[in-house]
């Protein structure tokens, strides 16, 4: 298992998704889409009261965009749409190399894609479900 | 039958002096390139450079000759009858377009059908879609099977009196598979259809004759075949040429031009508007050169014994499935494929991090996908100066992808 | 003000080490190019050349970082407030092409007028009057007087309320004066009308800032400015790239595509289709590199100089007539002429028996040329890396015309 | 005098030419255009019974394109349209640099463009008259 590609957090996430199912009754989905590589990402949430209840990601992806939305619905799942939006922007701050460590301890597991920053072909993969969220946050799709 | 002049040497290729570990399986994206044909590109730049055509000082008359020269070298390789019918263009996609632009806006009206082999790519695909809606012309599609094959019948079927054009690749960039352009312009000719032939990925890799294939235009890049970046070919049947409006204009592509109008150059000229690319047409005849003189038996020799080599060694994986064709010799150095249960990225970055380039993704072909019913593939494209060992290290690095995403065994 | 960190310097220019005795004095038709360009571009084939923007492996994306960091280098180099609004062309032809094209189809009805300077390069004429001919547009004229100027007052009382579009050249190749692209631009604005700016004789010339210009397009073309050829940029305001449709199509400008339709890819990929031309853009990039070690001072001032000597020593010559300007600083290192009762033919020939390289025709100016009575002119052009000894050699030869073509004295 | 350029004989018929000059009541005229450079030149032949009794040229064009157009009028005037053609077979032939020197001595005058084969971008100015010549024996324009 030390033999793994992308460590274990990541290969964890990927083989064995936690969020990786449908949300028939979400108050709010939306779609994010790739084109470099033709990945999509359907995200679903539960938004009541000003907290996000509930959460869960469809569609295709890569190990790097899927372990990247379990670990991003793992983090926001509880939270405020606000607290969401300042994760995403530490999530952005980790994958441009610009975080501080205390940062980073923030992130909690989404600190496996650090990496990610020397992978640049890969930014879009972690990005996609982040960028997703934050259109939804921001009234995209329904 | 000629001997080849010169032996497959790797040691031609600066790249892999520079970075002696890697494996570049890659080819059918762009090729790399021979010293000879940089040298060549070099040496006009230091002692043939000027602007040509209509130069009266001896460098000038230097660069023309370094650029029609290139011409009739590309005339020759293809074999077409004069070099009237040979445009210099940027890449393939610029070619295409200059048909859909050209030819499709003065020929294609409202109720004419458009026939598009469903595996184009999509530079030999959206000038079309976008051709027949301006125009309110219809799409059609020609389907292939699972294997990537088309089949005579199904084009006869697919034509009917209003289809004007059909558009094909000679091999197609994910299957590798070399269709029956020959039968298929007879086909298309006698029903009064065009045809259009993407040789992107064939003229690089097969002779090509466009009088033997009885194709109506032909397109094709450079950069895919040794040559520099920025230079591409159209070829087409000069009584189809000449009676196209010219496409892009400007300098160099007039007769006379008054405040009211102008008369056009006469071919090849009338389509290449501006100062043209003499470093690239000279870079791509270094490249005809190249291979010429290793000749197209020996290419295709190694290319083939490497592409049955890596598809044996693929076909014993299990869980490695080979998109197209089930015999290896047809395809022609491309093998497109997936692993079971990990994504295509994730695939060609463990091929990135043994030091092996191949492609993942839709590869300009997502109709293609989605008529497979595949969401993306990786593919490796191999070109005659790779060797057994590259092929080596590509089979090692396929079995661990499973095992290294997680996965047992 | 920064002081340059490199001189001037022939040698540099490997042609010139070729030809020992050549006088290049066509550099408006195309520059030669120093070793440091040269070399840069061999480097990027032996070090970083793979197909750019899809690859996800090391040297793809060494590839697209090089493609990348042109784009930017090119941004910074005409002031552009994004790289988003940096396409890379083939030459300042295929800019002007694909605004004609692509903004020119969607924008321009029957009835809608079309201002074009009197003294346009045919590639900035032709596809303003193919545009208007397919549109039942109106083609108008700006003229210039004779010195080449173009008055304010001129231009407000062409515009009306259905000129669409002006375009016009920064730097004439024939005149070489600079027009006042800025004030021009105000002037079209306040009228709803945009601007089009080809300066394909003015950026490797002059420092060019789109933003002081107010242009709403540029247009030039690298290998008039020491890059190779087959790269040319277009500039365009970001607002209205994003609402013009696509020009060419293909691979690497798409999002999405289906059997019926395609969404196209963000600025600026969305006009760049097919296989892009890193090597180019690598090219271009180093260019201005090394325009910008020498410093737009030092070019300026040397190229003034050489052009003032050229000029003044022209001038002492009684059959020697001067196109344009009366002015030397007016001229900008393009002096084109006429010799009384010698074809610019055989000007030009007798220049180059003495290893001169000067242009004879109509420069791609037809309509010009018959605006100012004249069916043909002989161009000496010059660029910095020229020098004193050049422009003796060339007044030295000038003087000799006459009398090597049968006329006493 | 030996200081000139393209030698006594092309000097003289460029400064000097005998047939450029209008022909008001030509029974043919052709016009040619060397779209390099812009030159033109209009073709005017007189020919009755066969025989091309007068000839004039006018238009701008450099001292080759004028000295060959001047050359030619010398030589067919006089003769059949059949031997114009001939000779300009020899003239294609000599720019060409094929010619034998028995032919050459039949072009007479017009061997002094022989080395017109040696500058390519000269062919066009030199052939200018001789393709107008047999556009206009071709039925060309008017
Ligand atoms: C003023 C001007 N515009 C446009 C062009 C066209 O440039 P290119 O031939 O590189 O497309 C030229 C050069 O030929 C020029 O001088
Ligand atoms: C089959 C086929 N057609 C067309 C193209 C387009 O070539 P280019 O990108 O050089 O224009 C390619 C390569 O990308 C191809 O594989």
């Amino acid at each position: 298992m030390t033999d793994n590609f992308y460590g274990e957090v990541l290969a964890d996430h990927n083989l064995h998704p936690l969020h990786r199912h449908e949300l028939p009754c979400a108050t709010h989905v939306c779609k994010g889409l790739n084109p470099t590589c033709g990945d999509d990402i359907e995200l679903h949430l539960d938004i009541h009261d000003g907290v996000i209840t509930d959460g869960s990601f469809t569609g295709l992806g890569c190990a790097i965009s899927q372990a990247s939305a379990d670990i991003m619905l793992e983090l926001i799942i509880g939270k405020s749409p606000d607290e969401a939006r300042y994760y995403a922007s530490l999530f952005h701050k980790m994958i441009e190399g610009k975080i501080s460590d205390e940062e980073l301890e923030e992130l909690e597991e989404a600190g496996a894609l650090q990496n990610v920053s020397k992978m640049p072909a890969r930014v879009k993969c972690a990005l996609l479900s982040w960028n997703t969220m934050e259109k939804l946050l921001n009234g995209g799709d329904s | 039958m000629k001997v080849s002049e010169k032996l497959i040497s790797k040691a031609d290729f600066p790249v892999f002096e520079k970075y002696k570990d890697l494996v570049y399986l890659d080819n059918s994206a762009t090729q790399q390139k021979p010293r000879q044909v940089l040298e060549r590109v070099e040496k006009y730049y230091r002692e043939e450079n000027a602007n040509p055509l209509r130069g009266l000082y001896d460098l000038s008359v230097k660069a023309t000759d370094a650029y029609e020269n290139s011409r009739e070298k590309v005339r020759e390789f293809i074999g077409a009858n004069s070099t009237k019918e040979i445009i210099f263009t940027r890449n393939a996609s610029e070619s295409l377009n200059l048909i859909a632009y050209s030819w499709g806006r003065a020929n294609i009206g409202s109720g004419d059908e458009i026939l598009v082999a469903i595996s184009e790519h999509h530079s030999d695909l959206l000038p079309w879609q976008l051709l027949a809606k301006e125009k309110g012309a219809a799409l059609k599609y020609l389907d292939c099977d699972k294997y990537g094959e088309y089949k005579a019948d199904d084009l006869k079927k697919a034509l009917t009196p209003q289809t004007k054009i059909f558009a094909i690749a000679q091999i197609s960039n994910v299957f590798g598979r070399v269709n029956p352009i020959k039968e298929f312009a007879g086909i298309c000719h006698k029903n009064g259809t065009l045809i259009v032939c993407d040789g992107a990925q064939s003229v690089p890799h097969i002779p090509v004759d466009v009088n033997d294939l009885d194709v109506d235009f032909l397109a094709f890049s450079g950069h895919k075949m040794l040559a520099p970046m920025g230079i591409g070919v159209l070829y087409g049947r000069e009584e189809l040429l000449e009676k196209m409006p010219p496409f892009l204009s400007g300098g160099e592509m007039i007769e006379y031009v008054t405040r009211d109008g102008a008369t056009y150059a006469e071919l090849p000229h009338k389509f290449e508007a501006g100062t043209v690319n003499v470093g690239g047409a000279v870079g791509l005849a270094a490249a005809i050169d190249y291979i010429n003189e290793i000749g197209f038996e020996a290419i295709e020799k190694r290319e083939n014994e490497l592409t049955e080599l890596a598809f044996n060694e693929m076909k014993k994986i299990p869980y490695v499935n080979i998109i197209g064709s089930e015999k290896a010799e047809d395809h022609h150095g491309i093998l497109t494929f997936t692993v079971e249960g990990v994504h295509p990225h994730d695939i060609a970055a463990i091929f990135d991090a043994d030091n092996i380039a191949i492609r993942a993704g839709h590869h300009c072909a997502q109709p293609l996908h989605q008529h497979l019913g595949v969401q993306s593939t990786t593919r490796m494209s191999l070109a005659f100066y790779n060797d057994e060992e590259d092929i080596k290290r590509f089979i090692e690095t396929l079995k661990t992808i499973r095992r290294r995403m997680g996965y047992d065994g």
